[in-house]
């Protein structure tokens, strides 16, 4: 937590984002943590000197910012048309019955966090999926099942040590 | 001044007029919801559409509370379309607040007893911004927003949790058409401190101070009893 | 000798008559038909035409629309008019738009009066015309009464110094003091002891390596000059501009800052009033902690078998907890249960204080309950008693004693401000709570009144508060104070108090009561000294104009002689009654004397949401509840009022702090005054409400009015004479059979 | 105020040129847009590297490789191409590149596998050129996408980049390019299609010497990613058109509102005003021409209601995408209340062809009052998925059938939706359109920003347009009544619709309600949003009747309507879908036919998917 202020604050302070638009700050501080967490905002809104309201409907309007933390894994599935119409929501109706979590959730075990995305313009190999930013097109249902099964594996690993 | 024709009435307006003003001045009613004089046009609710004609363009509807008088424009405030639709219009409010008694009096205004759809879940907050617009405008505040998108759209302070910058001035109370928003939804503590006890801490809900805590209250209650004597003029002289 | 009251009811009167008075203009809007449907505005104009003062009347359809306002600016122009009353909708809507017209045609806007004719009226009354019009032409006439007398208060400004003082150098007078020195701002650190560092609680990770690094960071600033072994003795000068005079050892050099920070910090307490127990058995947290790092470094490990910690937030003297001892507790409790698996752990608490939900205390007190960790709570009255090797502890549930076995007490106890915090909030003025922890001062008022002194606080002397809350805190502060010495200049029009000092007496009641501290008895030669106010500090609340003996303060746009006015106007009938066929007698009249921020936002409301059944009562606006002088409610009997109705903010929502707490107190004496006097004291009524509560507004108000006309009819007059020695005025008695 | 810049000050740009070695240069390009990255274009360059530094080829040979933008033909990606035979291998493996090097590049010999197969003649080809689906193209915008490295100015430089500004800068009073610009006939781009040179126009006439100038590059519609691989495949031609822009509205500022769904096109915009900064061509004083203009990138942050140019404004100062009444146009009130000129990716990219070309040339491409080139992105059920740039006016037949290849697997034709979820769909009927923009609103669609959505005879209209209708309801903004709350009723009816829960009367419920929600609603999006139910049910009402009437659904989509069974004698008890089944609603033993628990399943159509002897049946 203490780490995760001060860094904050180093953003805040960063003249490079500045112009009055809180918007910047977001996504420097989104890149970093993956979400905004409270403390952000405040001091955002403080060091800016504009309303904490103001902050806080641009950080529930914009799909790009979360306010829960996200899981370690991030799962984007491509839900334009070309993947729509080559069965991602079959994909996806898969990947949340593994996960046990509906799309723009996380797991309990803060493992995965499964999200949906418009159209990543790769349309000619969808259905896409985006695993922590890296594309894997074409998928299918059984593709995904060994996706899942190859990262609980290496995060078995890490466990053990 | 500029002239246009509302209604077949050739009528002059001011520049920078809006429509629904200049109908007001001349004395043809619009209806509105989340049009206030004292705030920024906003046009949300869509209530107030008037048909316009421009030269060689098909007719279109806008929204009067903020389309400015144009040199001869040509507008109804009344049109087949312009009913039609307001009263689609008033149905889909009627949609979300089918249990609130000012909106179902709107919607019968314009003729809609029934909506064809219904929301999931009733609501009376119709998200027409008037509370959100005045906290900002009005009170300089912005103790309020409106939060998340679309469908989810709502009022609510930060974090959704009590508001620490509400002054408790009730004008978001006062301006709501529907009377959805309590003050008490807003009121919050202004504390930095963000962590909460089993106690029950009297604390100033405008304020926050802890200055209301039980103890300090009676030391309060200690002075005003020896200082509202002297508020008494008869007391000094005898 | 003349009352004061009395000099200022003929000022009054005199005030209206003579062709100095100012030149008044009243607009009444039709608001489309709003308004106009109901009423007949244009016989409400010519009725306000003939009223004193009133040159200018005029019916808008719209004035709030841009023409409409335009209209208004031409007016003002073309007669002159000095101020102006606008009759429509609710203040709170469209003041401010009002405001901004009669400034843009050059009036002051204090001279700008709406009144609400709209909600409080119209919508009142939705099909009784008469009863409309006639609450109508009172409330306008109330409302020109009030512009007839009020005076503008005078803008103040003061400069900005761009320096801060920094009090304390934990870790947030540390990292406040670095933030505001890396914007340039010229800092001074102050601090009691003899190095930098403060007293930062100890048992929590990382703690210690933050501050050696914000301590070698500072050291070499350019911007920060530190003050070691040195305490801050006086502070005075007003917000922006601080005159503050620190001594170091026995030379005190005198600083001059905009902003005044204070982190000054808490330290566990020490184990005084416990000393009685054996102290072989008994140990503090701290202590036990130094054990516990002996124990992990020999083999044997941990000896004792039974430990019970006493969490102690203050709470057995009545205080509060803090989460950073809850915490530290908690995190103790499980380091013994890992250095010995088998040992007993119980843990009595009041009130665990877990941080931030599903932050780390609260993971931290599950593991504890994993680990077999027994929590035990007690209660206020019940704390646990110590025996020799036993914890006597009441069960609430079961309601019988048990009796916890233990080898090893400790007592994590509770964290407090540090020694000096009393002086300190004593020098700035800063409320504090039960166990002395210092409040942030905050005046929310009206927002362009809304006061900020240049004072701020930090850290764990508000509440301790571990190092992540504390770094948190320290960077908000120093953004605000950077926000605050960055305008240049702070200034203020709004209303303050003003003393005239060839009447005060300097009896000191104001300064005794004032919630601001803004007055402060200055010494002026003769005897008497003198009470001055600070104009930056003063909210406008009239609480010291009430308790001046000799009425020697005054508060623009709240006078005396202002509200007398407006009371009067409001039981004045005569001039409609030949407009219209009188007054129906058996209507009580009622004056009601409400608080803005809570009655009469609640009559808006009450009006908005078109609540009609709501009897004609005479709505007179204050802006606190503190202003209410007892001398207006017997002014407005003396006027022929039959009831005064007081409606205030609920205890603990005045936004003067404690105008609500002053007003009941004074209402409760006057009432047994009257009593005294055979003036049935029900005639005075008080009631405690929140801005919205509509409702409670209606219900009391109708209560109060068919009380009082129920007893009308056992009428029996008789001469009563009013304490105050008004010579000839009365009161006419009421008396309602009681 | 250009001050006429004589030949010697022009000489380091030439120099460039010069140093510069020309497209005619023998070069490899691997296609290196995010569609043939995400198939491993990275590795196979990287391959190329090594394999070349093994045999020294870059001096014995003078060989370069090039990773160029997007080549437009995905669906055979990764593209490698060998110039300037212009010799196209389609889906290349790392493992192909020493053969490739070994016999193409040094033996000069064709590898057979590795050409695209054309599948109508199933026959080989082996240069670029005679792809079908390049053939029928008009390449004008993307015509550098497959030549030049997007991350080198002076390959940009060398194709003869940037000196449409030159001779602005050097030759051109403002009114003059706005002039040119009128003459070419562009039209947005992003949709709406209003006439570009006269919205510079009314821009430059608003009084006030601060306006920005804004690249509106948040392209949202699913299935439409042309604007990406512009930027990612020649960022500077939009920056250039921007500079030209800017001079004749006379902006000092511009910004790009890019989506930050585009990590790679945002990369290569960034490298790219760099380099064009520290070449002269951004900044203070361009080209010596006493202009000053820069550009700064803005992330757009998961919003498609910040396609609308108040939304973006809003987004770009800090606030909530909500768009706001209109008028006062963003060319009279826009950023931070300056005039503000607004423009989509494809139109800045067309300014300085037409400068270069002319604006004749290009006013007459496409037709009458549609000029220039289109860029459409075919999607869906279509043989050559991919980007296309063709002449406005063709035929929607040709670019199907022609360009397209075809619908796959033999399947008939159904419906285009062009213009994504704003847009409208066009019925076999149809075919024969010609695509400009008063054409396709003739016939509910629009030409929108150039998605193109082929549906098959397989494609349900209902669960079609219920589809967009989940697109639109999601990014409504919400403030606006008949958007918010409009676009959720016509979805929960079309969803009821699709359960076969319709009712009689909610196809008139629909027509009304969208009617009305396009009439009164704020912006473009909900004005917009009905499209593609109208469309559909203009064009496909007996469907829509089938489901609510007959409650079944033709084309055995909707899963309320359909039940999977197991066909006896087809299935061998493979016991693969019984695996499979996520809801284990099927049962049964080896060699024995499948049952499957009609009240277990949720049609999610798996067993269908992996059934290899076709034996489950949908009814």
């Amino acid at each position: 937590m203490q780490k995760i202020i001060s860094e904050i604050n180093e953003i805040v302070q960063d003249e490079a984002l500045g112009k009055g638009s809180i918007i910047p700050y977001f996504e420097e501080i989104q890149g970093r943590f993956r979400y905004l967490p409270p403390e952000a905002l405040i001091l955002v809104c403080e060091h800016l000197n504009i309303p904490l309201s103001q902050a806080y409907a641009v950080a529930t309007f914009y799909h790009a910012f979360s306010l829960r933390p996200k899981g370690k894994h991030c799962m984007n599935i491509c839900m334009g048309t070309a993947c729509h119409v080559r069965g991602s929501p079959q994909l996806l109706d898969r990947l949340e019955t593994k996960l046990g979590v509906k799309a723009g959730s996380t797991t309990r075990d803060k493992l995965f966090t499964l999200e949906t995305v418009n159209c990543l313009g790769a349309c000619a190999l969808g259905p896409i999926v985006v695993i922590d930013g890296e594309y894997s097109g074409q998928m299918t249902p059984q593709k995904s099942d060994a996706l899942l099964r190859r990262i609980m594996r290496s995060e078995e690993k890490e466990q053990r040590g | 001044m500029i002239h246009l024709t509302i209604d077949d009435k050739s009528i002059e307006a001011t520049a920078g007029r809006t429509l629904l003003e200049a109908c007001r001045e001349n004395g043809i009613q619009i209806p509105t919801l989340c049009y206030h004089p004292a705030l920024e046009p906003y046009g949300a609710c869509r209530l107030c559409v008037v048909e316009i004609y421009k030269e060689e363009q098909s007719s279109r509807l806008v929204a009067a509370c903020a389309y400015p008088c144009e040199e001869g424009l040509n507008v109804k405030t009344n049109s087949k379309a312009v009913q039609r639709n307001r009263r689609v219009v008033a149905e889909l409010l009627l949609a979300s607040g089918y249990d609130t008694p000012e909106i179902v009096a709107l919607a019968s205004e314009f003729g809609v007893k029934e909506a064809r759809y219904k929301m999931p879940q009733a609501d009376s907050c119709i998200i027409c911004g008037l509370c959100v617009r005045a906290c900002k405008e009005i009170v300089g505040i912005s103790a309020i927003s409106l939060i998340n998108r679309g469908i989810n759209k709502k009022v609510s302070p930060p974090f959704e949790e009590t508001s620490p910058t509400c002054i408790g001035c009730g004008t978001c109370v006062l301006i709501c058409p529907t009377g959805y928003i309590k003050l008490r939804d807003v009121f919050g503590s202004h504390s930095i401190y963000r962590y909460s006890s089993d106690y029950d801490r009297a604390q100033c809900r405008i304020c926050s101070d802890l200055n209301m805590s039980s103890k300090f209250n009676q030391l309060i209650e200690g002075v005003t009893s020896d200082a509202a004597s002297y508020g008494i003029s008869g007391d000094q002289n005898g | 000798m003349l009352h004061p009251m009395e000099y200022q009811a003929i000022r009054m009167g005199n005030g209206m008559e003579d062709d100095t008075s100012p030149r008044i203009g009243v607009i009444i809007c039709n608001c489309g038909q709003e308004i106009a449907g109901l009423l007949d505005t244009e016989d409400l104009r010519q009725l306000t035409a003939d009223i004193r003062g009133v040159v200018y009347t005029n019916c808008e359809a719209y004035p709030c629309s841009k023409d409409g306002q335009a209209r208004i600016r031409q007016a003002i122009e073309d007669h002159g008019l000095e101020r102006v009353l606008i009759a429509g909708c609710a203040p709170r809507l469209v003041e401010k738009l009002f405001r901004e017209t009669v400034e843009s045609a050059g009036i002051r806007g204090n001279y700008l009066e709406v009144v609400d004719i709209r909600e409080g009226c119209v919508y009142v009354h939705p099909n009784d015309t008469k009863a409309a019009f006639q609450q109508a032409a009172d409330i306008i006439e109330i409302g020109v009464a009030r512009l007839g007398t009020i005076t503008l208060p005078h803008e103040y400004c003061a400069e900005i110094v761009r320096k801060a003082l920094v009090i304390g150098s934990g870790l947030s007078g540390l990292t406040t003091a670095i933030a505001l020195a890396d914007e340039g701002i010229r800092v001074t650190l102050v601090e009691q002891d003899s190095r930098l560092g403060g007293k930062t609680f100890p048992l929590q990770s990382g703690a210690a390596e933050l501050i050696t690094q914000q301590v070698k960071k500072i050291k070499t600033h350019p911007n920060v000059h530190i003050m070691l072994n040195s305490h801050v003795t006086s502070v005075s000068g007003q917000p922006g501009n601080y005159t503050v005079s620190a001594c170091q050892g026995n030379n005190t050099s005198a600083l001059n800052v905009g902003a005044v920070i204070v982190a000054s910090g808490a330290e566990p307490q020490k184990l005084n009033g416990y000393d009685w127990y054996d102290r072989s058995r008994v140990r503090t947290h701290l202590e036990f902690d130094a054990e516990l790092d002996d124990a992990s470094k020999t083999e044997h490990g941990l000896v004792q078998s039974d430990v019970v910690m006493v969490l102690d937030g203050g709470e057995i003297n009545g205080g509060r907890g803090s989460p950073l001892n809850s915490n530290s507790t908690i995190r103790q409790a499980i380091r013994v249960k890992q250095l010995s698996p088998d040992a007993n752990v119980t843990l009595l608490f009041r009130d665990l204080y877990l941080g931030v939900q599903g932050g780390p205390g609260e993971d931290g007190f599950m593991y504890a309950q994993e680990l077999g960790i027994m929590f035990f709570r007690y209660y206020k009255g019940r704390p646990p008693v110590i025996h020799d090797s036993t914890i006597e502890m009441h069960d609430r549930q079961t309601g019988e004693i048990t009796r916890i076995p233990f080898d090893r007490v400790v007592f994590s106890l509770p964290i407090m401000p540090r020694e000096g915090t009393d002086s300190l909030a004593g020098l700035l003025h800063l409320p504090q709570d039960e166990q002395g922890f210092l409040i942030e001062p905050r005046f929310p008022l009206r927002p362009d009144d809304a006061s900020a002194d240049g004072v701020y606080v930090s850290g764990s002397v508000h509440l301790p508060v571990d190092t992540a809350e504390t770094l948190f805190q320290a960077y908000i502060t120093s953004a605000r104070t950077k926000h605050f010495l960055a305008q240049e200049t702070i200034c203020k029009n709004s209303p303050v108090a003003g003393i005239d000092p060839g009447l005060c007496t300097g009896c000191g009641a104001c300064a005794q009561v004032c919630p601001t501290q803004a007055i402060q008895m200055i010494k002026r030669d003769g005897l008497l000294s003198l009470s001055e106010v600070d104009e930056l500090r003063c909210i406008g609340c009239g609480n010291c104009l009430v308790v001046c003996p000799v009425k020697a303060i005054a508060l623009p746009g709240w006078s005396d002689q202002t509200i007398l006015a407006q009371i009067s106007a409001a039981l004045e009938t005569t001039r409609y009654q030949n407009s219209f066929n009188g007054v129906s007698e058996n209507k009580p009249r009622i004056v009601a004397l409400t608080c803005e921020w809570s009655a009469y936002s609640a009559a808006e409301i009450a009006g908005a949401r078109r609540e009609s059944k709501f009897p004609d009562v005479k709505i007179i606006r204050m802006n606190c509840s503190a202003r209410l002088d007892p001398d207006h409610i017997l002014w407005a009997f003396l006027n022929g009022a039959d009831g005064v109705f007081v409606g205030i903010c609920n205890p603990g929502e005045c936004h003067y702090r404690t105008g609500n707490l002053y007003a009941r107190e004074r209402v409760k004496r006057l009432k047994n005054q009257l009593a005294d006097h055979g003036v049935d004291p029900r005639r005075l009524h008080l009631e405690f409400m929140s801005g919205d509560d509509y409702k409670k507004f209606i219900g009391t108000v109708t209560r109060f009015a068919n009380q009082l006309s129920v007893e009308q009819t056992s009428l029996k007059s008789e001469e009563l004479v009013h304490p105050g020695g008004w010579n000839g005025k009365t009161i006419r008695n009421r008396s309602m059979g009681a | 105020m250009a001050n006429i810049i004589s030949p010697v000050e022009l000489d380091p740009f030439e120099i460039i040129q010069e140093a510069f070695k020309g497209p005619d240069h023998p070069s490899i390009t691997i296609c290196g847009g995010t569609g043939c990255r995400v198939l491993g274009s990275e590795k196979l360059s990287e391959a190329f590297r090594e394999e070349f530094d093994r045999q020294n080829i870059q001096a014995t040979l003078d060989f370069d490789i090039k990773t160029t933008g997007c080549h437009g033909f995905c669906e055979q990606g990764p593209l490698v191409v060998i110039r300037p035979s212009g010799i196209m291998y389609a889906h290349v493996a790392a493992k192909d590149v020493p053969e490739i090097v070994e016999r193409t590049i040094i033996g000069g010999k064709i590898i057979d596998r590795l050409l695209y197969m054309d599948p109508q003649s199933g026959e080989k080809i082996e240069h670029e050129q005679d792809v079908p689906f390049y053939q029928f193209q008009q390449r004008v915008i993307l015509d550098l996408n497959g030549l030049i490295d997007p991350q080198k100015i002076e390959e940009y430089i060398a194709e003869g980049g940037y000196t449409a500004l030159q001779t602005v800068l050097s030759t051109m009073p403002p009114e003059q390019v706005i002039d040119e610009i009128k003459a070419s006939g562009l039209r947005g781009r992003g949709g709406a299609g209003f006439p570009t040179g006269y919205k510079w126009e009314l821009c430059k006439n608003q009084p006030g010497d601060v306006k920005y100038i804004i690249c509106n590059a948040d392209e949202g519609d699913p299935g439409a990613y042309m604007d990406r691989s512009i930027m990612e495949g020649n960022p500077h031609r939009v920056l250039e058109g921007m500079i030209i822009g800017a001079y004749a509205i006379g902006a000092q500022t511009g910004y790009v509102y890019i989506r930050n769904e585009y990590p790679l096109a945002v990369k290569h915009l960034r490298e790219a005003i760099a380099q064009a900064e520290s070449n002269g061509f951004l900044g203070r004083n361009i080209l010596k021409s006493g202009f000053d203009f820069s550009v700064g990138i803005k992330l757009g942050s998961g919003a498609f209601v910040c396609g609308e140019e108040t939304a973006l404004i809003a987004s770009i100062e800090g606030r909530v995408g909500e768009p706001r009444p209109r008028p006062p146009f963003p060319a009279e009130k826009g950023l931070w209340g300056k005039p503000t000129n607004i423009n989509n990716v494809k139109s800045w990219a067309s300014v300085p062809i037409i400068i270069t070309r002319g604006a004749d040339w290009f006013a007459n491409i496409g037709t009458g009052t549609s000029t220039g080139t289109m860029i459409f992105s075919l999607v869906g059920n279509i043989n050559n998925t991919g980007l296309v740039e063709v002449p406005m006016g063709i035929s929607l037949r040709d670019l199907i059938y022609n360009i397209g290849g075809g619908i796959p697997n033999g399947k008939e034709f159904k419906a285009a939706q062009i213009g994504g979820p704003s847009g409208g769909c066009i019925p076999a009927e149809h075919l024969d359109v010609h695509i400009d923009y008063e054409s396709l609103s003739a016939l509910g669609a629009i030409m929108g920003s150039g998605g193109l959505v082929v549906a098959d005879e397989d494609v349900c209209m209902v669960d079609f347009a219920r589809y967009f209708m989940t697109f639109t309801q999601e990014e409504s903004c919400g403030k606006c009544v008949p958007c918010r709350v409009g676009t959720k009723a016509m979805l929960s009816t079309l969803e009821r619709i699709c359960n076969g829960e319709g009712k009689p009367g909610d196809v008139e419920y629909l027509i009304e309600l969208g009617e009305e929600i396009k009439r009164a609603s704020l912006c473009g999006l909900g004005q917009t949003a009905p499209n593609p139910v109208l469309s559909t049910i203009r064009y496909f009402r007996q469907e829509y009747e089938a489901h609510i009437i007959d409650e079944t659904c033709p084309s055995k989509v909707c899963k309320g309507l359909i039940t999977y069974s197991v066909i006896p004698e087809n299935c061998t008890g493979c016991m693969v879908c019984l695996r499979d089944c996520p809801e284990n609603a099927i049962s049964g033993e080896k060699q024995k036919p499948h049952q499957i628990d009609v009240n277990l399943c949720t049609r999610c159509g798996m067993c269908k998917s992996v059934c290899k002897f076709d034996a489950i049946m949908v009814t």
